[in-house]
Order: structure tokens, then C-alpha cells, then sequence
């Protein structure tokens, strides 16, 4: 078996979350790279969508961000960004959404706005983007993150994107005492999955509590490795160990989806 | 049936890029075209930039470069937006130092985070000519978080600025609870850029209009930077191609590739070589000083500014005819 | 001289109204042929929309209705009618609309809905279409209706689009008791003009009561037939002789407008 | 980089005229696509008839001949549109019908007045969505007065229907007053006819697309009928041409002439003649009776009402190709 990276675990991963058929919303950077591979792998029919306008997408060369006119290649239609967000996302028709971050909870919020206070921040990020309209509106998410205790985090430093378990509003201020499930807001979906550098976490069924689903055993992850990681208690005992990526799978990653290394 | 030869007595919207600049007013809100790293419309930023306008308030959804180096250059007072950031092509750091160890007290920057989707509907409400729009979006984010507003102290005084950043409200027909209105963008100007228009301003875009349409309906006076002037005839063949209507053009401006060094789709890629030169000078603020000396303040204009890149560069970023991008070019240094 | 009918008359004179440069939204029938004289007489560079998509229309046959593949030819773009109707027009961007109606009044509210009472009609007529979209939100608008006492009324039956004076809402009740200027209900533009088969009619600057400005002298229209056939007590005090239309005028409407006599 | 010969395990969406129209049930809410007189789904409108499905609820914005004949032919329960007619082709007799001289009471038809702009609205909101949408149209008209809602009784009940016809709201952004909120249209089915469409579903329409993406957005079920069904290949090579992308439609029925004896732009012009026969046998329920059973219901599908048509009609309406009409037909009889 050919030797792979943690990056290279993660991507092919995350690849095998979208299902075949799914409508996919995928942004700049690995969701790019996962959304091919599972086109040219398990999931031909995915259909490939980018905010910006590519709608079922099937490019020749990655492209470097949502709006490259590489991901314009091989679509039947090019949406605007209103049709895209304001129509086919809200309406409920976008079926996986795939969400980076700098920060993710335990229950699955984002943040992709900034590390420490908001108005005095340590590192200002470039901001939501798509990320929290496809958090909020796809009927499914998968969250993408290295896994590092600093990203792994007990509390998001703000809220970017919804996870599960949220604060409300009344009267128009955040009622930071109470943390209700994100059905109570009228959100559908939710994130499903959360594949690190590391592993793929889900969440309880009740509790909505991240938990260490698979692990990359077969990369010498181990579950302490997991834990010392990750910022907050997290519940290894459900853990299995993935099925190792496919020499297929591995081929299409670095001869079909990234050749470039760009991203991997 | 309606005759051919007019005997027109509209004046040509035809313009340099330099008139065409000069009369946004200190203060303008402005909306610029595009997409992050696409399709800006950059010779005009950098024009803006040579005119040393200031406070501008910025509505661009999402911004990209021309937000990062407007910021940079100490030009933008407010900007609203859901993204500032050049992709993966580095970091914007000229906006994350304006937040960042008291930047914002010390230059007075004030920023509004929205999303792609509530960035996007804010326009299509502007276009609408309707003072709000509802969305599914927000709820359960800090977004909305009164506390983080930093435009709050301005609200209800600025005639610019609506008076609340959003509204919550119960259905009261379909009995879906409860959802959010946002309020309308209402810019000054839209500056676009694009591969084509018409001698009276039909404007055709190949493939991602992005906000363009909208943001050219929103706004009062629409800017258009072009690759080429052509003419309304040759346009008129094809109308379904055509993606913004002549009416809503204000001002035409050809500047060949006045989108470098984003990309063009079906015109030229994006010149990664100089994107990433041009992302490194912004890391320290005297870097991004000299480097805005070199390639916009010490140059009298984009005729110059393309002398300097050269013809050797501009010919190599040119896209393959059947692939709208340059699959040769090296895209990581 | 050319004899020319008092239908003849009416298109001529509504075609007068249009500027050069006008954008003006036309409707199926008479605006239609008004709006092309005046393309090719005095207002060239005026911009002919339609509600249903064409924008910019220089047509080479006069459409059969605003959504007839006639109406789209010499158009640079199409516009859908959110962008019509839901944008431009709504966005105050329209100079001037053309309305029709079964039934005007003194302030030049429009009735397209019904005659007698809406449950129970008289006559139930086709309905708004875009009139009541355009009568509130053209900066301008005429309207064109056939000289007859049961057109032009004292009250409409049923108030479809708005002219100047209007019956505000109060808890969703309309106050049938009160009139007000439609300024005050945030409506912009008005009517301006109305062309009917015996003259022009406009509107008092301070009650917005319609009155006769000008009338046909030259087919033998007296104010007296005026008075006879409006349906209210109508001011003629300062009617003008109109200006007769010229022979290019009728040489346009009979040759290029509606050579195939469709609606004069 | 996605290999072109996918090993799809997608289903074909392709079916007869019958099959498509007979998952409709009684009761359903239908948007069909077009434009009054043109690219109207006659056929599939025929084929309604044909299978006798009751009750329907029609949310085309606006009507046009399928409306009055759907109404002459009892089969509608409920209309919520800005006009139904015929243009220039004559009166809408079925539909004037059903409300004079006590025609409501008798028939229990329900009608719902809106105009172009707020019907179109409320088929944006659906296609978005969201439950309303704000427009500044209505103010001062009957057609927002409570007292001429012929839906009032079902509202709150139906789960079909919104909860208000309208409802007012002060504007809390910018100032701008009074303004109304409409509610979105959510409509069961979205039909239309277009010239074009791919084997998987990408539609292209040339020329006007009238509400067709939205409705096609906001139905649960969208029926395409086609002039022809060609290859997804040819469609994307000029994507930019496409209206609809293959993914919002449900049903694929290929039916040549399928919009007669409307117009499709392009393809053949409006059939005056037939239509004006049409609309003579409606001036009184027992030539429409008549009619009906002449061309709809002795016919068994949409090939034999083509055949009763017969070739030298149907040649004699094709589109001159440059034109995308036919100037030499007669138009006035």
C-alpha cells in the first residue's frame, strides 16, 4: 500500500461523505478537492456547486476559488450568486454543504470571523463568506478542520456558522444562559460529520456532543493522540478505525484532484 | 420597423478612466463588481487610489483585493461585507491589521460582517428599489449580535447607513415562525469590470455575472471598465448573451486588461506571479507603501501601469479560447 | 389635408406625450402603436420596455402583445418580469407607462377588473396585469380610453390601478370616507395625461380633477360633445385646439405603427 | 477532470404526456409557465382536460387561454392571479362567465386578484423560500380590500393558502413609510413548454423566459413539455444560453407543437386562425361542450390532436428563423 499524508486521510474522507446524487455547495480548498475525488470515484452523479455561480461543475484543472473560471468548465449552467444562496440553498434544495473554519465547538458551531474579542481581535479572519448561509441551509454539513486543540475548541470565539445547540435571541439580544437545539430556531439540517486531520467526529444523537467516530489508525492516530488534541472532553469510546483510503482513491487525489499540490 | 439610423441625441457615455474617477465624491458608497480574486475591476481601484479618495464605505459582497488595498491605503471608513480575503492567494492583511491590537480605535475603520447569501440579498433588495428583504439566514450567529455592531453609534444619524442592521418578524402567512429582515444596499456607485460593451453600454459578461446585475440596478450611477468597446449591433445579434442593459450604464471606460491581476474569464487568468508579489508587500505597512509607489502612485495611468507589466506578461496571462482560463500557467511559486 | 379617424387621432396624440429618452412601459394595443409613431417621429432614442421581458423593443412588426416574439426583435437584453416589474420599474427607473382601462375617473383612477360589483359583475374584465404595478410606480403615466360617459366616471366600480386621489388603509380597512392625495400613501409619479377620442384631458395642479386641455377641433369635436360624453361635470375653460396631426404622423401610424390594422 | 462518461445511476426523467399529467392529483396547485399567448403547455394543459382532473388550483401569474379553458371545462376550484385573458385574441368568455350573474355562487369558483409585479413577487418569494416578500405596489387599490378577498373564509383553514391576503408594515431601515408584505407562492406543480431540453432536464428557451425559472424553483414538481429533447452535450457548450438547469425538473415529455396554439418564439408563431375558432366556441357553454369533444376530448393524446391539425398548418406556423416569428402570416381575419 502507497504511504499517505494526514492531509491526504482528510481529504479522501471527507470525499466519502457525499453520497451519490447529492447536490454539493463545496468552497475554496479541500471541500474543492473532496467533491472532485468523490465525482471521479464513488459519487459520479454528486452535483457540484460553488457560491459564486458554478452550478454542476465538473472542471479540468482545480480551481483556485469558488469564483475561477476553472469551475465554470463543463457546467450546464452558471447561476448568480442570488439564485445560488437566495433560492436553491434557502429553499432547502442544496443536500451537503461543506464547511472549513478556524475554530469549531463541540456542538459544531464555526468560526471563521476571529481569534479573541471581536472588536480587538488577536487574528481578524476574512469573514463568513457562504459559510454561515450553508450551515444554516443545507439539509446536511460536513465540517472540514485540521485537527489541533486550538481549533478544536470547548467555545467558538464568535459564532460564524450554526451547529447545533445555539443561543437564542429575545428582544433582539443574545441570551448567552441558554442554549437551545437549532430546530428551535426554524434551522433544518445541521452538520453531520466533522473529518479532521485526525479522524470523524459525529455528534449524539441527544446531547448533539461531538464524539470520535472513525480514527486513522492506519496512520498511527491513536485515541489518547485524539484527546490530547482536541480542546475540549471528547467521548473516544464509540470510536472505529476507518477503512484506509483506496489506492484509487489515492490516484485520483494526486493525478485528477490536486496535481498542483495546492491545497494537499 | 423603428428605423435604424437614429438621429440620436444622446450624449456618448464614454470616458477615461480618469474622469470617470474623478467625480465619486470623498465619502461615496461604492459597489464594486466581481468576485474575490475575479473579475475586479482593478485599474479603476487603482485609479481611485492615484486620486486619493477617502472614507469610502464600501459594500462590495464579498470584497476581495480592491477591499484589502483600499483599506490598506487608509481610503475606507465603513465597509459591509461578508468577506475580505484574496482566496488562497494569502492572506489580506492590510484588513486584518486594521482590526487587530487596537487598529480599529487607532484609524477608526468600521467594519459590518454579513454573509454571502444576506450580502447578496441586500443588493437584490437594492435593486428592487424595496428598503428590506427576508431571510432564513443569521439566526443562532453572532452576526446579529447587537453587541458586536460597530456601526450602532451611527444608526438613525447617517443617511447612509440604515437605522437597525435587522429585524426580526413572526410569518404571518405560512406560519413559519420566525425568520429576519435585512436592510437594503443602497451604493452611490457600482463600478464594474468586463470583457465587453457596447458603444452605448450593453454589457456582456462570459460566465459568472456574480452580483453585477444587481449591484448596477442598486446603484445610483454604474461604473463600467471593459476590456473592449464594441458595437450595439454586433451585441444586439445575440441578446440572450448580453447581461446588463445600456439604461443602467452611467459611465464606459475601455481599459484592457483593467481586471489584471485578478482573472477574467474567456479574457485572461489571474497573474499569480503578481498577486502574490502584490499580497507579500501588504504583510508590513511601509512594504505595502513602497509597493503602492511603484505600481499605482509613480505611474500617471493604466496605459502606463500595463507599459511597466510588459508585453511579454500580459500576452502569457492570456485565456485558452475554449477553456476561459490559461492551463499552462504555474499557479504555485 | 389626409382625413384621419377620431382612433387615428387618439394614437397620434398619445404618441405626443412620449420624450425623447423617455423609458416608457407600453401595453398591449393603442400604447403599443403610440409608442412606435413616436420611435419614429419625434422621440427616437426613447427606450420601449414591455412587462413581460423586452427591453429596448425596436420591432419590425407591431406586436400582438406585450409577450409576442415581434416585441422582442431589436432588443439588446430581455429582462424577466421580476427584473421588469420587481426592479426597474419598482426602483422608480420607468419615465413613463402607458394604461388603458374600461373605466377612468376624475382623478384618473383606473378600473381593469369589473363593472357592477366585484362578486357579482356586470362585465368581469381580464384584470390588472401590470397596470396597477405601473399607474403606481412610472414617474409619469398616460392613459388612453375611448370618450364615452360610461368610461370616463365620476367613480370607478372598482379601483384597480391609481391615479391621484385615493382611499387610504387604516388596520387593513379601507377609508371609504377619505381621499388622499396618493403622496401620501408613498406613491411617487401620476398621471399625467389622458387621451381619449375627443381630446387630452389633464389634471388641476391643486384637487387633481381632470379637466379638458386640449380637443380635436380639427374632426369637429366641441366641448359641448366633450361635456355630453364624460361621465362627471368636466372643466372645458381652458381647452386649446389640439395641433392636428401632421401628414408624417399618419404616414408612420398607417405604414410602419399598424399597416396590418390590428387595433386602429 | 471529471471523467465524461459518468456510470450514472440516475433515472431517466423522460415521459409520455400521460404519464406525466396522470401523478397530478385532484386539488393540486399548478403555476403554468408562458406568458398569456405565448409558450403556453397547451398539450399538457389539453392532456388536464383529457384526464378530468378536478378542483385545481391555479397560481399562473398571469392566465391565459389554459386558465379560461381549465375554468370553462369545471375544473377549477380556486385562482389566484393577476389577469386572465387572451390579449388581442378576444374575451376570456369562461372565465367572465364564472363570475357574472351569480356564476360564483352556482359554480363555487374562487378568484384572487393580484397584478404582474406582486404575482410575480410571490412566485420569487417561493422560488427563494422565504414565506413573503415586500412590494410597493397596491397601496390605495381595491385589490388588497378585505372586503373583495373571496379566499377570506379559507384562510387560516387551508393549508394551501396563506393566512392573509396581504399584510402592512412600516419600514424600519431607511425611512421609507408604509409598505406591504405578499405572500410567497408554494405551488404543488410548475408546467411549462420550451423549445429545448436535455436528455437529463437543462432547459434552454430563447428569448422571453417569463416566470419559467422562478416557477420551476418554487414548485415542489416541475413537467417540462419540449419541442425536442436533445443531448446535455450540445446544451453545455454554450451554458450561458441555458434558463433552467437540469436538477429543478421533475417530468421530461417531448411534445412537438406542444405550446399550439400559443406562440413559441423561435419555432412557429401563434396560430390565429384556430385560435380565434377556439375562443368563438367559448362564447357559450354549449359550443365550448362542443369544442372540447372536437379537439380535446374524442382525441386520445396530444399526436392525434396533431394529425386532426394536420402538416400544412403546421408548416404554415413555423418561426422565420432569423426572426423568430412568422411575418407572413395572416394575423387579422
Amino acid at each position: 500500500m502507497s504511504k499517505y499524508t494526514l492531509r491526504e486521510a482528510m481529504a479522501i474522507h471527507a470525499s466519502r461523505q457525499i453520497r451519490n446524487e447529492d447536490k454539493v455547495i463545496v468552497g475554496t480548498g479541500m471541500p474543492l478537492v473532496a467533491a472532485i475525488i468523490a465525482k471521479n470515484c464513488h459519487a459520479k452523479d454528486a452535483v457540484m456547486l460553488m457560491e459564486a455561480g458554478p452550478f454542476d461543475s465538473n472542471p479540468l484543472a482545480l480551481p483556485s476559488c469558488v469564483a475561477d473560471p476553472r469551475g465554470f468548465v463543463g457546467a450546464p449552467w452558471v447561476a448568480d450568486p442570488v439564485q445560488m444562496m437566495g433560492m436553491i440553498l434557502q429553499q432547502g434544495r442544496i443536500d451537503l454543504g461543506f464547511l472549513g473554519g478556524a475554530q469549531v465547538d463541540k456542538y459544531g458551531n464555526l468560526n471563521s470571523t476571529c481569534l479573541g474579542t471581536y472588536k480587538n481581535a488577536n487574528v481578524r479572519l476574512p469573514g463568513s463568506g457562504g459559510a454561515s448561509d450553508i450551515g444554516a441551509m443545507a439539509k446536511r454539513n460536513l465540517i472540514i478542520i485540521a485537527h489541533e486543540a486550538r481549533r478544536l475548541v470547548e467555545k467558538v470565539d464568535y459564532l460564524t456558522t450554526p451547529g447545533w445547540m445555539l443561543h437564542p435571541y429575545e428582544n433582539g439580544k443574545r441570551v448567552k444562559d441558554r442554549l437551545v437545539h437549532r430546530k428551535e430556531l426554524g434551522l433544518w439540517g445541521g452538520p453531520e460529520a466533522v473529518v479532521t486531520t485526525m479522524g470523524i467526529m459525529k455528534f449524539e444523537e441527544e446531547t448533539k456532543v461531538m464524539y470520535v467516530s472513525e480514527y486513522y489508525a492506519d496512520l498511527g492516530v491513536t485515541l489518547e493522540m485524539i484527546k490530547e488534541n482536541t480542546g475540549f472532553a471528547i467521548d473516544t469510546s464509540k470510536a472505529d478505525q476507518v477503512i484506509p483510503p483506496t489506492e484509487d482513491e489515492l490516484y485520483i487525489l494526486r493525478n485528477v484532484a490536486d496535481p498542483e499540490n495546492i491545497f494537499i | 420597423m423603428v428605423s435604424e439610423s437614429k438621429n440620436s441625441t444622446k450624449k456618448t457615455k464614454i470616458k477615461t478612466l480618469q474622469e470617470a474617477i474623478s467625480q465619486i465624491p470623498d465619502g461615496a458608497t461604492i459597489l464594486f463588481g466581481g468576485w474575490t480574486v475575479t473579475r475586479k475591476p482593478m485599474a479603476a481601484v487603482f485609479e481611485i487610489i492615484r486620486q486619493g479618495k477617502k472614507d469610502l464605505h464600501l459594500v462590495s459582497n464579498p470584497g476581495g483585493p480592491e477591499s484589502d488595498l483600499l483599506i490598506g491605503a487608509g481610503l475606507v471608513g465603513i465597509s459591509e461585507t461578508n468577506f475580505i480575503g484574496h482566496e488562497v492567494l494569502g492572506i489580506p492583511y492590510c484588513f486584518r491589521r486594521a482590526f487587530e491590537k487596537g487598529g480599529l480605535e487607532k484609524t477608526g475603520y468600521l467594519h459590518d460582517d454579513w454573509t454571502v447569501q444576506t450580502g447578496a440579498l441586500r443588493i437584490l433588495a437594492g435593486a428592487m428599489g424595496i428598503p428590506f428583504i427576508p431571510t432564513k439566514s443569521l439566526k443562532g450567529t453572532e452576526i446579529i449580535d447587537p453587541e458586536h455592531d460597530l456601526l450602532a453609534d451611527l444608526r438613525g444619524k447617517s443617511k447612509k447607513l440604515p437605522n437597525k442592521k435587522v429585524e426580526f418578524i413572526q410569518d404571518p402567512f405560512w406560519d413559519e415562525g420566525e425568520l429576519l429582515l435585512i436592510p437594503a444596499i443602497k451604493p452611490d456607485y457600482c463600478i464594474i469590470h468586463v470583457p465587453m460593451v457596447g458603444e452605448e453600454g450593453t454589457v456582456r459578461i462570459h460566465g459568472g455575472l456574480f452580483m453585477d446585475f444587481y449591484g448596477a440596478l442598486a446603484a445610483k450611477k454604474t461604473i463600467v471598465t471593459t476590456e473592449q468597446i464594441t458595437s450595439e449591433d454586433y451585441l444586439k445579434k445575440q441578446p440572450d448573451l448580453n447581461s446588463i442593459p445600456a439604461e443602467f450604464i452611467s459611465d464606459i471606460v475601455e481599459v484592457p486588461y483593467g481586471g489584471h491581476p485578478t482573472a477574467v474569464q474567456g479574457m485572461y487568468d489571474l497573474d499569480f506571479e503578481f498577486f502574490n508579489r502584490m499580497v507579500d508587500s501588504t504583510k508590513k505597512e511601509d512594504t505595502y507603501v513602497q509597493w503602492l509607489q511603484e505600481w499605482i502612485k509613480d505611474l500617471p495611468d493604466h496605459d502606463a501601469y500595463l507599459e511597466k507589466l510588459g508585453v511579454k506578461k500580459i500576452f502569457s496571462l492570456r485565456a485558452d479560447p475554449g477553456l476561459g482560463y490559461n492551463p499552462r500557467l504555474k499557479r504555485k511559486s
